[in-house]
């Protein structure tokens, strides 16, 4: 079969080698990194563009590597949620990519420091790319181990990542956020030993056929879910995130926050939805339930009384990702699919904001050298378009029309309530309303003009710094005009979506 | 077009220039053509007058568009008062010229003057409830303007109260007229026939239109208000826009259609008070204005009272009609000419010659009813009236009117006392205010001998027996008078004595008081809010303690073992 | 006072005795930890995992190991991204610091001298070996690799090798040339068959023993430098003020 | 069957004593040690799946091979975590900077 | 697609465009800008008429956007929103030159502009919202527009009046989409059909649907300032006057109000309504609004807080007009008083801040004797004011006398009662403030003359509140014409079949 033809599963593959090559070279090379980063950026946008494109064509495909069929060899696997996903992670990428070019070029101007800002950079791009494809390789894993590893490389990437900076508090945070990716792995792995002893499968699509009802096999669920909830930083396992996120780099920062913690999340969903559905249990649903309702209280009193706006965005994460396992107990009515869509627009809708929210926050520093929010006035007349980008983003993640953050909250309301399950509206509602008060919190400072205001930073700042947390918030607000293109997407092959909704799909 | 077409857009330009020529006038005193517009003043009733006289009766005109659709055209009463306003509003203008002459606030007199006067004719022309109401909105409201016009404090005072009963009346009447609106399902005055009235909605409507007439609770603005206003804007208050009130009555009252006795009853009480009162009140003043406005108080007392009977039954008020036209002609008439007497008076600057004290005493004596003046063919109508009710109300007129007639003797002769050393310096034009003084003199005279309507009473009081019973009472009147100025301590200054008037302003402030400052507000705080602000360093010490590796390795064994027991 | 003695004593007991989070949370750790024994105690033990599978394929494969097999063959994008997973240790640990570099000359005395000497050509030779034994026993890249690594660990400890004075450039050359190659082959393989990592048949032998020697030097290369905790001297982009570093004798 | 039981007993009690060092020692060696004691633990078990009864024929060669992958991953790691703790000793004393971490407001970078 | 569906997204453009392109042009532009803004405003008008125009002779205008199953962007041109979506557009475009002369030479002027026409845009959406989850689209976002517009000033008390117009607004907002999707669970689409619901959901669901009606009150109750609800009223008056004029004859206000009204009468349907019977508990809180509104504005001293009161007095007439749903005079009472209430109000705050602006009076107390220095201001403000009051010819009157009518109709008269209190009140504390002006006595200079001129003030001051007040009267005095907001609402009605 030839792999370059239109249908071929193979096409799979490249948005992980891709990024992987360009990791490769960036670490090899010393000159022009950013251009091949970006090329492998915008060539990875292209590929999931390209898949997408297969996928609503030609529903899921699998792609045996090397060949060989499960049980034994490794597949990946296209479908809906993971070529979205996979959308996302390119598009944020793609918008990384840009803005780390005008985070460090900016930083570099600053002459005193310039060489641990090039070096920074010079590191920065190929743990990057690597990160990129271990995430995308992530998504289209079918492999129960294969997910190890590349779970792995994250935590890896990401952990060297958020110590880039080369503060002590950030290598302090990411000292704890390796221990917690470390633990989090190895309770993985153990969950994937007690599968393999009792099913002695890998392969996620066998599995989901053949889970027997034994209890190794909903031990190992436990101990999977625990794992990722580790790495997802579901309160009360969260502790890591803030100072990690808000202490790394402003690039970095976007990374993690808008794209690592999903794809942790992304794993536990799928384990949980489609491979292990027999298993889950009504109070299992409902233990999940609760932990993010109390993540979106606690992530959003905390983000309430910060006063440094990177550790503000950083709570909003935790907050966020609370919304994230309301979807939980909310599946049960709907035959656990609906529930895929709330997820994935929640998700969306989050990575585009909370990457244009710290890319702001990053751009904020850089002009005034802090973040602090007391003194954040008057930023608007200098920064006018990452205020703006601020509050669109904020009005994401407050989950006001028509942002990604709204679709996905009106299905979890319309969800909680069909299921007479009104509490969790309850939570829902809250929770957004805590969320302005933690973005107007600050928007308000942005928009005080002092008397005797004037710019004092040295620099203007660089387009490359502006633009794209604009163009992530609008992504994230118009997103859900747009919201029947990823129905779309997700409902593709998706036989049991389109049983949920009867009258047919946009 | 055929000449009946012709016809109807004549009548309907000739209604409509009625009251739009007195407002077009305001509007252009607001422009720098105020000084013609004062020197044109006069002109602008003519139109009124006009259509009074050339008017057909009981031709409409359907101005649909207009406010919620409007009906213009003059009944047979709509004539005599439209006349009556010109005529009244002619010699107020007239008078009002000179005055206007060097007065810095010329502009806005004229405004409210010309805007009061158009809302007086429209009223009349006006034949559906909100075109009368509107009108009579403009007339009330812009008759502030005039009453407040010299600004001083006294003027203010009046304008206070007078604008807060004016508001209470307009609010009474707005619900009158919905209720009204309501039961008949239409808003022409017509379709009022034949529905019942509810006694709320007659007390309404006594309050709405007794605010203006100065109906006994209602009637503390009256002394005040004549007082500070320029005297022709008082004469126009006094004998024009007075009949506002007692048009609105008749029109809206169901006079001469259904019987309600009782109300009648309260009619005919507060009327007969107010006929007392206002005597009793008049003499603690010495201003010439405040005593008009008390003699008003007191005529429109009897007024009230002709309403009264005329509400008693269905008979009773096809008879209370006519009197009551008489009674206002009369009455209008003799006021106005009051006060361009007072005018006069108070323009001449030095004490009245003989000679014109005896042409002021005809309209003031006419007021108490002196034989062979028009009050005496208003009387005998009255009289007249309560002798066709039967013996019920025989007293009223044989006992209750002479006794209003030697008090308003007195009050007449009192008002003449004050008028003669009134006046205190010489103001231009004297001879002017002499002839406006003069014409109103002559209508006085002779307007009820030669007005055919009033032919009846007029012979009728021409009677022997009905002149001496007109006369007793002028001539016991004049003697209390006299009798009254020897005493030494009636003759004090007891005018100063203001009398107190409830304004809301003053009912409010318990109320006030009681919710100041009670609206929930979310506390101000400037950084944080508040109670985040306090709980602060309890989250924060809470999830540094959630960070601790202990207590991380709590929590994760326990959800694991949690979760694990969930799932088995 | 009391407060003092208290906290005195709290300071001195930490350490010896449990506090009561501690003995919770032994508590909950021997209730999981017996919870989970019992449950793989009472798992029942047949499945055969993918053993059938595995000797099926065997002969495909083109190696004889049933394990390297399974690492390069069957689950070779396994094998692949944990290479990616070693290259991005070095290259996180090269973006925490500059390797420690004391300047001074090593000074090593005749015995390690001696002991070097001997072991290093000799751990070559074993690397060597494990490597090409690994194709059907026991062994494989990792492995030689891993002794690769140690060679160079050793030579670091005696000082003998400055990794930070190696240019950067062929340092990660050495670094990036396995997994590169690794990734090279897998799409050569995708040209070929289809597959990413789908060998032909007759060449997989051969072409797995490429990636295994390729990706066994630069592992070892990677153990070292790992070793050595850090980037060279050199290791920046266009520097702003180069600085020479100074010529020690990179090899005795 | 004893014997597979035996090692993972044994692995699994690795894993548990890790897991407890892990959260009671503040020291970041011990800690890195710890996670290393687990990943053992888990290899330990995993090895101990593959060995199969001689009924059932040859050993499993996947887990191995997931072991081998599991070493490289834990020394990639390890080696990582130990140069961050490192970073962080030189920097500043570990424990106190984690004490205050929380009660000063930490700076990105000084410009 | 044809023009009929494209003429309402074109509608949305026509002040969303320029919105941004404001936005982008720098400050010093301040021609362009004005011309921007003016060429908007005056599109959007005609477009406007143009819908107006089609819906009279029937067109149907309507253009969907399906986000995901069950929910569903629609943008309806139907009567009811023409009414709305015409009073914005002509009281924006006088706004906005009002809003160019207020501003002249202040900073920010871009930023304020930009916001400015966004949320205009964002309240013609909430007059073209077709079903309740495109209201609360738009219903949200103009909280989001108006909140920089609220705190422009950037003052400390700017800020917290915004935050506290955030809080309640948010708060609202939650409740409302709680209750929305609460109310498509059981009735499914809530396109705003005319008609309501089917009856037969009431024998099913009658509690929750009661309930969800009445957070659905409270959701729009915030924004309509509705009594335990309105506390963020008078506090946003810091903002400058255009906003404030906005604010409360426009935009925030108004959607509020409009929501009940969409409510009441396309979302549940009288007929239902009745058979809850909730509507008397609609009808108490106006009442009470009413009341206490009218009550506490006697208490101000400062103009601005005052007529801040008395907005949330006036604007519960519509909700009490709406409560009386089952008699189409009330109905048309309070839909009337959305037109007659812009129009009085907008022209009110007009002369509040011609007088802030060109005197620096903005306290009633300083008022005395101001209509000498300012006649023309204080004439439209005497117009205004007089409406409020409810005296014939304005407009006021015209909605109270449908109001007091309607009530009698429904066999209420505390209706009356209320409204007769209601007109004292507002007597008493506007009357106060006109007497003041015309025939009070200066008290010394002015507190702060800022203007000297040919005119009594700047041009673009003085121009738009003599043409609003010249419509009060204007619109009052040919009520009852063939083109006149009564006989637009009676079409309405007519259209509800009431």
């Amino acid at each position: 079969m030839n792999p370059f033809q239109l249908a071929s599963p193979t096409w799979m593959i490249s948005p992980i080698i891709l990024p992987l090559i360009a990791g490769l070279l960036c670490f090899l090379l010393n000159r022009r990194t950013f251009a091949i980063a970006l090329a492998a950026a915008v060539a990875n946008l292209l590929a999931v563009c390209f898949l997408t494109y297969q996928l609503l064509l030609f529903g899921p495909m699998r792609c045996h590597m090397g060949g060989w069929q499960p049980p034994l060899g490794i597949t990946l696997r296209s479908d809906g949620p993971a070529v979205l996903m996979l959308l996302m992670t390119a598009v944020t990428g793609l918008a990384i990519t840009v803005y780390a070019r005008g985070y460090f070029s900016h930083r570099i101007l600053n002459l005193r420091q310039a060489t641990q800002h090039q070096e920074q950079q010079r590191y920065f791009w190929p743990l990057w790319m690597l990160l990129l494809a271990g995430l995308n390789g992530l998504f289209l894993s079918n492999d129960i181990f294969n997910l190890y590893v590349t779970l792995e490389i994250i935590a890896i990437a990401a952990a060297s990542l958020a110590a880039l900076s080369g503060k002590p508090a950030s290598q302090l945070a990411s000292f704890r956020y390796l221990l917690v990716s470390l633990l989090g792995s190895l309770t993985y792995l153990l969950g994937v030993v007690f599968l393999y002893r009792s099913c002695g499968i890998l392969d996620l699509d066998i599995l989901q056929h053949h889970v027997a009802n034994g209890p190794g096999i909903r031990a190992a669920l436990a101990l999977m879910s625990i794992g990722l909830l580790l790495k997802t930083a579901l309160v009360p396992l969260h502790f890591w995130l803030p100072p990690t996120h808000a202490n790394a780099l402003a690039p970095v920062s976007v990374i993690l926050s808008g794209l690592v913690v999903k794809g942790s999340f992304y794993l536990l969903f799928r384990l949980w939805f489609e491979i292990f559905t027999q298993l889950i249990t009504p109070s299992a649903l409902n233990f999940m339930g609760t932990l993010g309702a109390v993540a979106i209280l606690w992530g959003a009193v905390q983000a309430m009384r910060q006063h440094r706006l990177k550790l503000m965005v950083a709570y909003s994460t935790v907050s966020q990702l609370g919304y994230l396992f309301i979807a939980f107990p909310l599946s049960r009515i709907d035959e656990s699919i609906q529930v895929w869509s709330i997820v994935i627009f929640m998700a969306l809708g989050h990575a585009c904001a909370k990457s244009a929210l710290f890319m702001v926050a990053g751009a904020v520093f850089l002009h005034l050298g802090h973040d602090r929010i007391k003194d954040l006035n008057g930023v608007r007349a200098s920064l006018p378009i990452p205020v703006f980008a601020y509050g669109i983003a904020g009005v994401s993640l407050m989950g006001l029309p028509p942002s990604a953050g709204f679709i996905g909250k009106w299905l979890l309301l319309t969800s909680s309530l069909t299921s007479s399950q009104w509490w969790w509206a309850l939570v829902i509602i809250t929770g957004s309303l805590l969320a302005m008060i933690y973005v107007f919190r600050v928007m308000s400072r942005f928009f005080v003009i002092p008397e005797d205001y004037s710019v004092t930073t040295s620099a203007p700042l660089s387009p490359l710094l502006e633009w794209p947390a604009l163009i992530m918030a609008l992504i994230s607000l118009f997103l859900g005009l747009a919201a029947s293109w990823p129905m779309k997407i997700l409902a593709t092959g998706n036989t049991a979506l389109t049983q949920v909704f009867p009258g047919g799909l946009p | 077009m055929t000449p009946a077409d012709l016809h109807t857009i004549l009548h309907a330009l000739t209604l409509s220039l009625v009251a739009g020529t007195p407002l077009f006038m305001a509007a252009l005193a607001c422009t720098p053509l105020q000084k013609t517009v004062a020197r044109f003043l006069p002109w602008a009733a003519l139109p009124a007058f006009l259509a009074a006289f050339t008017a057909p009766a009981n031709v409409f005109v359907e101005v649909p568009w207009f406010f919620m659709g409007s009906r213009m055209g003059l009944d047979e009463n709509g004539h005599i008062f439209l006349c009556l306003a010109a005529f009244v509003w002619f010699l107020a203008s007239f008078s009002s010229r000179s005055l206007l002459k060097d007065d810095t606030k010329r502009a806005r007199f004229l405004v409210f003057f010309l805007t009061a006067m158009a809302g007086n004719f429209g009223l009349i022309l006006a034949s559906d409830m909100l075109g009368y109401y509107l009108f009579f909105a403009v007339m009330s409201f812009a008759a502030y303007g005039l009453v407040i016009h010299k600004e001083t404090a006294t003027a203010a005072k009046a304008g206070r109260i007078y604008l807060t009963l004016v508001m209470i009346g307009e609010v009474a009447l707005f619900t009158a007229l919905i209720i009204l609106a309501h039961n008949s399902g239409s808003l022409a005055i017509e379709d009022l026939r034949g529905i019942s009235y509810h006694p709320l909605t007659l007390a309404l409507l006594f309050i709405g239109f007794g605010v203006k007439i100065g109906a006994l609770p209602l009637h503390s603005w009256m002394m005040p208000a004549y007082q500070a206003a320029p005297i022709p804007a008082a004469a126009a208050l006094g004998g024009a826009m007075v009949n506002a009130g007692i048009l609105g009555w008749l029109r809206f009252l169901p006079l001469g259609q259904t019987s309600c006795p009782t109300e009648a009853l309260f009619f005919i009480v507060a009327g007969a008070l107010a006929a007392v009162y206002g005597v009793l009140i008049g003499l603690s003043h010495n201003q010439a204005g405040a005593l008009l406005g008390c003699s008003s108080i007191s005529q429109m007392g009897l007024i009230t009272v002709i309403f009264g009977l005329g509400l008693l039954s269905h008979e009773a008020g096809l008879a209370a009609a006519p009197v009551l036209i008489i009674y206002v002609v009369h009455h209008s008439l003799a006021k106005s000419s009051l006060f361009f007497a007072y005018d006069l008076a108070h323009r001449q600057g030095k004490t009245l010659s003989y000679l014109q004290m005896t042409a002021i005493l005809l309209p003031a004596l006419a007021l108490a009813g002196l034989p062979l003046t028009s009050g005496a063919i208003a009387k005998t109508a009255f009289k007249d009236l309560t002798i066709g009710l039967g013996p019920t109300w025989y007293g009223l007129g044989t006992f209750f009117l002479p006794i209003t007639a030697i008090g308003t003797t007195i009050l007449m002769l009192h008002f003449m006392h004050v008028l003669k050393d009134n006046g205190k310096r010489s103001l231009p034009e004297r001879a002017e205010s002499r002839t406006i003084f003069s014409i109103s003199f002559i209508a006085v005279a002779i307007t009820l001998w030669l007005w055919p309507a009033a032919r009846d009473s007029a012979s009728h009081s021409l009677a022997g027996a009905k002149i001496l019973q007109a006369l007793w009472p002028v001539t016991a009147g004049s003697i209390l008078f006299f009798v009254w100025r020897q005493i030494p301590f009636c003759n004090k200054e007891l005018s100063t004595a203001q009398e107190k008037q409830p304004s809301f302003a003053t009912l409010l402030p318990p109320i006030m008081q009681l919710l100041e400052e009670k609206e929930w507000q979310i506390p101000p705080h400037d950084n944080v809010n508040t109670s985040l602000h306090r709980l602060s360093p309890h989250l924060r010490r809470l999830e540094k303690i959630m960070g601790r590796w202990k207590i991380v390795g709590l929590s994760y064994l326990a959800l694991c073992l949690y979760l694990v027991f969930l799932l088995l | 006072m009391k407060t003092e003695k208290k906290s005195i004593r709290r300071i001195r007991n930490r350490g010896k005795r449990l506090d009561a989070w501690q003995l919770l949370l032994l508590f909950l750790l021997l209730c999981l930890t017996t919870v989970l024994g019992t449950i793989i105690w009472t798992m029942p033990e047949n499945t055969s995992g993918l053993t059938d599978a595995v000797a099926r394929l065997q002969e495909q494969s083109g190696v004889e190991s049933p394990v390297t097999a399974v690492l390069l063959n069957f689950r070779g994008y396994d094998t692949l991204l944990e290479v990616m997973v070693l290259l991005l240790a070095v290259i996180g640990a090269w973006s925490l610091a500059k390797a420690p570099f004391s300047g001074q000359a090593a000074d090593t005395g005749p015995v390690q001298m001696g002991v070097v000497r001997l072991l290093v050509p000799l751990m070559f030779l074993v690397a060597a070996y494990l490597v090409w034994q690994g194709s059907h026993l026991a062994g494989g890249a990792f492995q030689g690799g891993a002794i690769l690594g140690a060679a160079g660990v050793l030579l670091l400890v005696t000082e003998l090798l400055f990794l930070p004075a190696i240019p950067a450039l062929p340092l990660r050359i050495g670094l990036v040339f396995g997994p590169l190659l690794f990734v090279v082959i897998a799409l050569f393989c995708l040209c070929l068959t289809g597959h990413l990592l789908g060998y032909p048949e007759q060449a997989a032998g051969g072409l797995i023993l490429l990636i295994e020697t390729a990706c066994a030097i630069s592992i070892g290369l990677t153990l070292a430098s790992l070793f050595a905790g850090g980037h060279p001297e050199d290791d920046h982009p266009q520097s702003v003020n180069p600085t020479e570093h100074s010529d020690k004798e990179e090899w005795p | 069957m004893i014997t597979t039981l035996l090692y993972s007993m044994t692995g699994l009690l690795l894993f548990a004593m890790g897991l407890f060092t892990l959260f009671i020692h503040s020291h970041p060696l011990r800690k890195i040690l710890a996670v290393n004691v687990m990943s053992t633990g888990v290899f330990l078990i995993m090895v101990a799946t593959a060995y199969k009864p001689m009924p059932l024929g040859n050993i499993d060669p996947v887990p191995h091979a997931m072991v081998l992958t599991g070493i490289v991953v834990s020394v990639s790691v390890t080696a990582l975590a130990l140069l961050l703790a490192c970073r962080v000793q030189e920097t500043s004393n570990l424990d106190l900077l984690e004490r205050k971490k929380q009660a000063r407001i930490p700076e990105e970078s000084r410009r | 697609m044809n023009w009929e569906q494209w003429l309402l997204p074109a509608i949305l453009l026509s002040s969303f465009i320029p919105g941004i392109i404001i936005f982008a042009l720098p400050e010093e532009r301040h021609r362009l800008r004005t011309v921007l803004n003016l060429c908007g405003s005056i599109l959007k008008i005609v477009l406007i008429l143009v819908m107006d125009t089609g819906i009279y002779f029937g067109y149907n205008f309507e253009i969907r956007l399906s986000l995901i199953p069950g929910v569903e962007l629609l943008l309806n041109g139907d009567p009811l929103s023409a009414l709305f979506a015409t009073l914005s557009s002509v009281l924006w475009l006088l706004t906005t030159v009002y809003a160019i002369g207020y501003l002249e030479g202040s900073p920010n002027r871009s930023h304020f502009f930009g916001y400015f026409s966004l949320c205009v845009t964002v309240t013609i959406g909430i007059a073209l919202a077709g079903n309740l989850i495109t209201f609360l689209l738009f219903y949200e976002l103009l909280t989001l527009t108006t909140y920089p517009l609220i705190i422009h000033r950037g003052t400390e008390k700017s800020l917290r009046a915004g935050r506290n117009y955030l809080i309640y607004a948010f708060s609202g907002g939650a409740v409302f989409l709680f209750a929305v999707v609460a109310l498509q669970t059981i009735i499914g689409p809530t396109d705003f059909t005319g008609a309501g619901f089917s009856p037969s959901f009431i024998d099913t669901h009658a509690t929750a649907l009661a309930l969800i009606f009445i957070l659905l009150i409270i959701g729009v109750g915030v924004k309509a300032a509705l009594v335990p609800l309105h506390g963020w009223l008078p506090q946003a008056m810091v903002a400058p006057a255009p906003v404030s004029a906005l604010l409360h004859a426009v935009a925030v206000v108004k959607a509020g109000a409009f929501g009940i009204i969409r409510i009441v009468l396309d979302v549940y349907g009288p007929q239902n309504l009745l058979l809850l019977g909730v509507l008397p508990l609609l009808a108490a809180v106006a009442s009470i609004t009413i009341l206490y509104g009218s009550i506490r504005a006697l208490q101000q001293d400062d103009l601005k807080r005052r007529l801040a009161f008395s907005t949330i007095s006036q604007v519960s007439y519509i909700a009490l007009g709406i409560s009386l749903v089952d008699q189409p005079l009330a109905v048309i009472g309070g839909l009337v008083h959305l037109v007659h209430q812009g129009l009085m109000k907008i022209t009110l705050f007009f002369c509040a801040g011609n007088l802030a602006e060109t005197l620096g009076i903005h306290r009633i107390s300083e008022m005395d004797g101001v209509a000498r220095r300012m006649p023309f201001t204080m004439a439209a403000f005497s117009v205004g004011a007089l409406g409020m009051i409810g005296i014939p010819p304005t407009v006021g009157f015209v909605s109270k006398w449908y109001l007091g009518l309607g009530g009698l109709a429904a066999g209420n008269w505390w209706v009356v009662l209320i409204l007769a209190v209601s007109s004292l009140l507002n007597a008493c504390y506007f009357l106060p403030i006109l007497i003041r002006a015309w025939f009070g006595k200066q008290q010394g200079p002015w507190p702060d003359e800022l203007y000297s001129g040919r005119f009594e003030t700047r041009f673009m001051l003085l121009i738009p509140p003599l043409v609003t007040a010249f419509i009060v009267i204007a619109a009052g005095a040919v009520a009852n014409a063939q083109i006149s907001p009564l006989a637009w609402v009676r079409f309405i009605v007519r259209k509800y079949g009431l």
